[in-house]
């Protein structure tokens, strides 16, 4: 009765099983509509994400941070700029941002040679800031002022989340990407037993959220693979319905980035461990805009409902983790809304709102059938409908209703709060 | 009375024969009729009784009936008392509403769960109130209320209570009090046990009932429902029976058919709100929760800071703070057996050193990840000894005293809160941690004083010094906090700022205060023939003095104030206690009381630390004290919400007309009568002020807001009571407008020109224009010289005692004047025999001295054991408003006192025949205000007539004293408010006429301009802004300026015309 | 005995208060050293943040976003990109990322005429995806997919937080900024009222944390100060030692822009308010780099200490907002440090970190006296210092030093936790 797509071996159903999950995550305001934008989500790149899928990115980045900061080593937050006045020549100075209004009045200088005009265009992209690419570059540089922090004992790390930005694939337009980055830095003796770690906790992370752990699995990068001043890597990916893609990467860099940086200066960056040694780097890159999507592809079931005879039809759900699920119970009125009944709704709703419970205003708009309007929750991921009804005024009982279950409990609209947030809490200790 | 009511949503009507029958109303024409509103559940009236000359009716709500888990809090008309449309039917046509009539008592609160009472355009129910008419006819003064339950509660009890009183209003306890107690016999309080009581007599109405209305649950109504309709019932019998013995008394004692007409037509007042009401009350609570969470926030840093002062005894050098209890505790924890802790002690002996250095050790290993953690397990171990703790646990042993009382336990309730929570401004504590000064003194609090202030300087109480346990005093640090404050100054007077009164003194509480020192005055008069001796207030003072004898240097010599009271021993600090408004005897309680707002403007008291946190607390504590007050009744008006079809088609059909938007009413809840001088009592809009810059919520009276459709048309009437006094004593004097100089300055003076009454009074005693208004209404109320006195020192806290009574004395001496004696005709005839030489006036009266004069030889060459009686009058003489005191007090004195114009006359209560020459304060206001009340009912009945006549489409909507209004279809408005000139010159005629006067002066037949707007404001061009509106009506609530219209541009608009389409 | 910045006048006094208040950041990790990353902060733009400073603005981008979001009106929030192809010739394509490679390779064609280059260069920059200076534009874009989420019903804001740019101000260096936007959609009728009611929401947000909250205030923009299609702005400033300077903008700009971004198809945009009018819009813009810099300023309390009589003693305090505090409790070592005070500090800083309570291991670095850690902790704006000493180890017992109060409570060690977890979200409903 159940069809997982991974026990499927057919191709066709994988590429319909794509389509539905885009047409899903467009209908269900987890991400614009618009080709475009379904290609860049369908790319592992960061797209124009409607609430729900705004709301789920959240909560994953939010989990990230959580387990990586307040994990049982010390890792330290900080910010650094998107943009840098980069004068290196090398990959990173790629992207740069221009006033056009400066190239334009440089172009419209009459009385420059194409040769000074070339120069001139040529100096202004080098001032010209870069956008970064990655996270490592400002996590290097914050090496030194974080030093004291720890009192200059290693190991520790560096955290970041936020938009970095790549070069176009030849395509001509950049991209931008939602990256979590933790740079580790550790004496050189222990920086293989910390890649191990790290890659152990971070595959933990993935699947600890997964309907289906398997799918997210980890690999070591061949060494052909390898950018030169890295000596080993690791790769978290997830089996996608078109095969495998990197969700984050753990890369074992050495000391020579970080000496780069400080011009070379080691007095600057030596630790107190005895040895007076350069730390070594371990870097943790992860693409939250393809995790949102190895999530979502993860928890969509399709349940073939047999409805009579002639109709078949399906059943999708988006059986999100309860801490990743964006909305966390839907509230309805049942037949007949009254002013009365909306009034419930709004009080319970506000009641939800500020014990931190995303809850979504179903009454708002009401779907002709209670059918259709648990399917459409079922696609959303909501975890839990509740029913207010007339009913409900009398005797203050109203009827919830669970995705996973897909069975309605009556319940006192005094005890629903306590419920879910003892269920969502509970979840997240699962 | 039926023995079985009937358990039914909506009216049931009872047949002489016991049978029950469902009615849409009750339709008879004339009904008594009592609500019961079970208070818990909200405003929803729960069970009604109505009986009529020929049937008995009840009526149940639908939630009474009907049980469920809740109810929308938005009234409908649905949910109220139909009397006169079917429960479905909103509109009746035009000119199908009958007459109809409904008493009840109290009879304004039943109406307000009546629904055609909401509709827009007016029935014809007209509602006679039998507690208005009770105090028509023996009503009692506020005073005379305390001492009837007093004088109830029985004679020892009730005397304490006169007692208690007597010490509050400030007075000697010599002297019998009250000299006659008749009054009490032949009146009563208001409410309708004690009123039926009064009338009818018989057993005492049961009212244990009316608890389960009060406290108790809708189940427990449904419980006791037969008995609680029976209760109701009851009520209803006995407001029949009130009501057949007061309506002849009331038909012989005003006899005049406008007083009735003018009382009818007030009690059905009704204020037209829309949507903004809403928006109001939330925004008004927001800002003032707001701003109430700001100031405590403010209070609790100051706490905190104050904590930091417990670092190496600091506290002992603060001028404020030296006083508290900085104790702290010591933590408590069960000992350990011996053998344990040897135990213990061998285990904590390992103590491992940390490595000098240290290097990375590398991630841990994944059997340690999957094993508990030995650090959590370290903390668990040491947990375990949780044990040893107390049960219960010690509140913030560390903390010093002062600070854990502002505390709260920590507990698992989700009000909890961390810090100094409990803090608020009433606190003791309070001032003290704003550094609060009085011209640069640091308030001090004691038990027997209240609060006051020190004054460094004082040397004789420094040597028992150590002998003293408790703490000392740093006067030193008192001393350099003055001279800092000095230096600040540089001493100069501080300009004396004059604060806007009109908040403090609103009509009602100038007359309280009034009424409360008149009480006495009366009394010292009577006493004999001294006058008010002004050195009471010595006399206190030198018996404190005599009490312990003081050396020299205890007298302060740089500091004038309320003290020293040296009974505070502070070494070397004098105390002093702050002013109070009731005379420096009383004890201040809390330096944030309102009294105090102006103090705190003009800089006298301050915040003299804590930075902005002090001081931003103060301009909190002001700018929410309306709101405060108020809050809890604004918001619990009933508003009703008239659906599309339940307006009228003016409304509905109209261009601005808006679905969203709501429009309803509320219907204040008046006493058309409520005082002895039957003015109008209700709690909200009567006694509103206007908005003020910085009061949140006091835009409260612009949020009554007309319809689309419909203007609102009002006036004020132009010193109304000043008139009247005047008019009153031309007429006694020359019959001649203008005859009198007060009269004069009434008519002619002019407030740009400052030749009118407040502003000569201002110029006369060199006070305020606005202190002057107080004073004078005051003194036309019948207030003396103390209260003048007590007021003046009240503006002006660096007035002293003889100063005050100086300008007080001077300040009666020019307007009321002087008292003179008429003789009798006996004493005439002694003075010739006599030959006691006097200087007569041409009225043949005498000073004091001479009559103090004449007693004396009378009685010295008199052998006759008999009193001679000597004084046949009194009088005023030689001030500007003599003769209209002369006026005032031969009314008030006469036999039969009655309003000279509609002959109504004064409470059975306040007859002479029944109180002697006693409150002669209250009946001497009572001729002016009840002349008023005659000015409104005159208006009312008018403007009804006028607009009656000429088809002018509209209602009364409220009269607030001198001000009236009415909601008038806007094509309309020009029409209503020539009719509204044409009132007023109506009723001033009356008035002249019926004072003999054949003519009018032009200055005061108008009003100076009539307002035609839409909501409720003093000016028309008033934009209101408060906190809690600060972008002002017009940009907040679309509302644009009125206008304003005078006689000429009325006369221009209307071409003087009432008729419609000219 | 005591005072705050803004009670003086003294100018030179206010110099002295912006320097003490940057060293301050510098020194205790709010914001990375250097004196360009100093400038940047001052002039309210994104800086390289140092740990506490990250978390402090976390901190604030979460409770804005809990503010607006779970407010009882609807507001949804979305995700937009960072640049977009925008070929619009107006201010907003300012700033455009190109590709080094792409206009190298264009300066490299030898072949090409003076003319034909500028026009290539040309051409390139108007490909170029432009960098967005602010979220109205992306939200305009949503507004459509947004419409059919509320059943076409208004009013309804979308939220967005994150990273615009700026063209610089002639320093030649285009500026990041951490923008907090909300726009709001409602009928024309009612743009007036709504705009006042979220200046209020904002308002009484911002004094919410503040410790003088009358710092911040809120101004109608003079007419002459608006942008064409606004017709009512107000701003929320704060009073910096160097003067106002606004924090978020609210303007009322009507529908132009709207309808501009759909090309005027009115039937899209038309709303069931039986009116079938075109949404006004009202933005709501805030600047959360400088709000940190905002409640920095506003937190930092200078109290003189008379101690003894010649030495004048400063105590530096940070009074942040237990919210916003971005370090909730210390966690240090009495005299003598020992292997097993440390584990008790380990064990106690996990419990801490599991509860959500962020804190310090000061335990790790050990200052000669207490009065220095003490005022280290003040001028971090720890709320809570929690010492472990021998004693400990004997009878669990605490001692706790409260920022705000200095006092040192004794606490059993079973107790802290909950009481920190208490204290905080108690101080939330204050």
């Amino acid at each position: 009765q159940y069809t997982r797509r991974h026990c499927s071996t057919s191709s066709t159903e994988d590429v319909d099983l794509v389509r539905t999950l885009m047409q899903l995550c467009v209908d269900r305001y987890y991400i614009s509509p618009g080709q475009t934008n379904v290609d860049l989500f369908r790319r592992g790149m960061s797209c124009r994400y409607g609430p729900l899928g705004m709301e789920l990115r959240r909560n994953l980045l939010d989990q990230w941070w959580h387990a990586v900061t307040r994990s049982t080593v010390q890792v330290f937050g900080i910010n650094t700029l998107s943009s840098s006045e980069d004068t290196a020549t090398d990959g990173r100075g790629q992207l740069r941002i221009v006033e056009s209004e400066h190239v334009k009045q440089i172009l419209e200088q009459q009385d420059l040679s194409k040769e000074q005009l070339v120069q001139e265009v040529r100096q202004l992209l080098q001032r010209s800031p870069s956008m970064r690419t990655n996270f490592l570059q400002g996590a290097l540089e914050e090496f030194v002022p974080s030093l004291e922090l720890v009192n200059r004992k290693l190991p520790f790390g560096l955290a970041e989340t936020g938009l970095c930005f790549q070069p176009s694939d030849g395509s001509g337009c950049p991209a931008e990407l939602t990256q979590t980055s933790l740079v580790w830095f550790c004496s050189p003796r222990t920086s293989s037993q910390w890649l191990d770690h790290w890659t152990r906790q971070r595959l933990k992370w993935w699947r600890k959220f997964a309907l289906s752990p398997s799918d997210f699995s980890s690999s070591d990068v061949p060494k052909e693979e390898l950018e030169e001043t890295v000596s080993r890597g690791v790769r978290i990916t997830y089996n996608f319905p078109w095969g495998q893609e990197p969700l984050e990467e753990l890369w074992s860099r050495g000391n020579t980035e970080l000496l780069q940086t400080h011009k070379g200066v080691r007095s600057k960056l030596q630790c107190r461990d005895g040895r007076k040694s350069v730390p070594c780097v371990v870097s943790v890159t992860g693409n939250m805009d393809r995790g949102v999507m190895a999530f979502l592809s993860n928890s969509l079931q399709q349940v073939k409902k047999e409805h009579g005879k002639q109709k078949l039809q399906q059943r999708k759900v988006l059986k999100l983790h309860p801490v990743l699920a964006p909305v966390k119970v839907a509230l309805d009125i049942g037949r007949g809304a009254t002013m009365e009944l909306r009034q419930v709704c709004e009080g319970l709703l506000q009641e939800f709102m500020e014990a931190k419970i995303s809850a979504w205003p179903g009454y708002l708009k009401s779907l002709p059938t209670v059918e259709q309007l648990n399917a459409k929750y079922d696609e959303m991921g909501v975890l839990f409908t509740v029913v207010i009804s007339e009913n409900t005024l009398e005797s203050g009982l109203i009827q919830v209703r669970s995705r996973d279950t897909t069975i309605k409990e009556t319940m006192h609209i005094s005890e629903i709060k306590n419920f879910l947030s003892r269920y969502i809490s509970a979840a997240d200790n699962i | 009375m039926p023995q079985e009511w009937s358990f039914e949503v909506g009216w049931t009507r009872y047949g002489p024969d016991g049978q029950s029958q469902k009615v849409d109303f009750p339709a008879e024409s004339a009904l008594v009729f009592d609500v019961e509103v079970c208070v818990s559940e909200g405003r929803c009236p729960t069970l009604a009784v109505a009986v009529s000359p020929t049937n008995w009716y009840s009526w149940c709500s639908k939630r009474l009936i009907e049980e469920r888990y809740s109810w929308s809090n938005q009234l409908t008309l649905a949910d109220l008392i139909p009397l006169e449309t079917a429960v479905n039917i909103a509109r009746l046509p035009q000119g199908h509403w009958k007459e109809k009539l409904i008493v009840g008592h109290n009879v304004s609160f039943d109406r307000s769960f009546i629904k055609e009472q909401y509709l827009l355009k007016g029935s014809k129910v007209r509602f006679m109130d039998t507690m208005s008419l009770h105090m028509a006819i023996s009503g009692l003064t506020g005073f005379q209320r305390t001492l009837w339950m007093a004088s109830r509660l029985g004679k020892k009890k009730g005397l304490q209570e006169v007692k208690e009183h007597i010490k509050k209003a400030g007075q000697k306890k010599e002297g019998p009090m009250i000299g006659s107690w008749d009054w009490v016999n032949i009146s009563s309080i208001n409410n309708l046990a004690d009123v039926h009581a009064l009338y009818v007599g018989g057993p005492p109405l049961k009212k244990e009932a009316r608890e389960t209305f009060v406290k108790g649950s809708m189940v427990d109504v449904r419980n006791n429902f037969q008995e609680l309709m029976q209760y109701c019932a009851m009520d209803v019998e006995a407001t029949h029976q009130v009501f057949t013995e007061q309506l002849p008394l009331f038909m012989e004692r005003c006899p005049h058919p406008v007083t009735l007409a003018g009382m009818l037509e007030m009690g059905v007042s009704y204020l037209p709100v829309n949507q903004n009401w809403g928006r109001y009350l939330e925004d008004a609570e927001d800002v003032y929760k707001e701003l109430q969470r700001e100031m405590k926030k403010s209070l609790m840093a100051l706490a905190d800071d104050a904590c930091q002062l417990l670092q190496d005894d600091r506290y002992k050098e603060d001028p404020w703070l030296w006083d508290l209890e900085w104790d702290v505790q010591e933590f408590k924890q069960k000992k350990v057996p011996a053998s344990k802790k040897k135990k213990k002690a061998a285990e904590t002996r390992v103590a491992t050193p940390l490595p000098d250095w240290e290097e990375d050790p590398g991630p841990p290993s994944e059997e340690e990840t999957a094993s508990p953690c030995p650090d959590r397990l370290a903390v668990e171990k040491l947990k375990e000894t949780v044990t040893r703790l107390p049960k219960r646990r010690q509140h913030l042993p560390g903390h010093p005293g002062w600070y854990r009382k502002l505390c709260e336990k920590m507990s698992g309730e989700a009000s909890w809160s961390p810090g100094a929570s409990l803090i608020s401004l009433q606190m003791r504590v309070t001032p003290k941690l704003m550094g609060l000064t009085w011209d640069g003194f640091p308030l001090h609090y004691t038990e027997k004083h209240g609060w006051g202030y020190l004054v460094p300087g004082r040397r004789d109480n420094l040597v028992s010094q150590n002998e003293n346990t408790g703490p000392v005093c740093p006067h030193r640090a008192i001393e350099s906090i003055y001279k800092e404050y000095c230096e600040q100054n540089s001493k100069e007077q501080p300009v004396y700022l004059d604060s806007n009164t009109d908040e403090l003194w609103t009509d009602s509480t100038v007359w309280e205060k009034v009424e409360e020192f008149g009480s006495v005055e009366s009394l010292t008069e009577e006493n004999g023939i001294t006058m008010m001796k002004n050195g009471k207030k010595k006399k206190k003072g030198t018996t404190s003095k005599d009490q312990h004898y003081i050396p020299e240097e205890t007298e302060c010599h740089y500091h004038h104030g309320n003290g020293p009271y040296n009974d505070v021993d502070i070494p070397g600090c004098w105390f002093f206690k702050l002013p109070h408004k009731d005379g420096n005897h009383n004890n201040v309680g809390s330096p944030f009381s309102k009294d105090f707002l102006a103090k705190m403007e003009d800089g006298t008291l301050r915040a003299g630390r804590g930075g902005t946190n002090a001081a931003r607390a103060l301009e909190i504590n002001k700018m929410i004290s309306f709101w405060r007050n108020a809050h809890k009744r604004i918001s619990s008006q009933m508003v009703l919400c008239l659906r599309k079809v339940e307006l009228p088609h003016t409304v509905s059909r109209h261009k601005d007309f808006d679905e969203e938007s709501q429009y309803g009413a509320i219907l204040p809840q008046v006493i058309t009568a409520g005082t002895v001088t039957r003015r109008a009592v209700e709690p909200t809009w009567l006694t509103a002020s206007n908005a003020r810059r910085d009061r949140v919520g006091s835009e409260l009276k612009a949020m009554v807001q007309v319809p689309p459709g419909y203007h609102l048309v009002g006036a004020d009437v132009d010193s109304q009571e000043l008139w009247i006094a005047a008019v009153l004593g031309e007429a006694h004097f020359a019959g001649m407008h203008g005859s009198t100089a007060f009269g004069w300055m009434t008519l002619q003076g002019d407030k740009s020109q400052g030749t009118d009454l407040h502003s000569r009074t201002a110029e006369a005693v060199g006070i305020s224009r606005e202190h002057a208004k107080v004073f004078n209404y005051g003194r036309i109320y019948g207030a003396g010289q103390p209260f003048a006195e007590r007021l003046l020192m009240q503006f002006n806290h660096r007035l002293d005692q003889t100063e005050a009574s100086k300008k007080a004395k001077q300040m009666y001496a020019i307007t009321k004047g002087i008292r003179r004696y008429r003789l009798t005709e006996e004493a005439e005839w002694l003075v010739s025999e006599l030959d006691i030489e006097v200087e007569q006036e041409e009225d043949g009266s005498v000073t004091l001295q001479d009559l103090r004069r004449i007693t004396r030889l009378i009685s010295q060459s008199s052998q006759r054991r008999k009193r001679w009686d000597i004084v046949d009058k009194r009088l005023w003489s030689g001030g500007t408003e003599s003769h209209m005191f002369n006026k005032l007090e031969s009314i008030a004195h006469s036999a039969q006192p009655a309003t000279p114009v509609l002959g109504c006359r004064i409470s059975r209560a306040l007859e002479p025949k029944a109180v002697k020459d006693e409150f002669i304060t209250s009946r001497v206001n009572w001729v002016v205000q009840s002349s008023a009340v005659d000015y409104l009912h005159l208006m009312l009945v008018a403007m009804k007539w006028l607009c009656e006549q000429h088809n002018i489409d509209g209602r009364f909507c409220i009269s607030i004293h001198d001000e009236v209004r009415y909601l008038i279809r806007s094509e309309d408005r020009y029409r209503a408010a020539l009719a509204l000139q044409i009132t007023n010159l109506l009723t001033r005629c009356m008035f002249a006429h019926t004072l003999g006067m054949q003519d009018l002066p032009q200055s005061v037949a108008f009003f100076s301009s009539v307002d035609i707007d839409q909501c409720l404001r003093k000016e028309v061009n008033m934009d209101c802004v408060t906190p809690s509106n600060p972008t002002g009506l017009e940009r907040k609530y679309g509302l644009p300026a009125g206008e304003a219209l005078d006689i000429y541009q009325i006369i221009d608009i209307t071409k003087g015309s009432l008729n419609k389409g000219r």
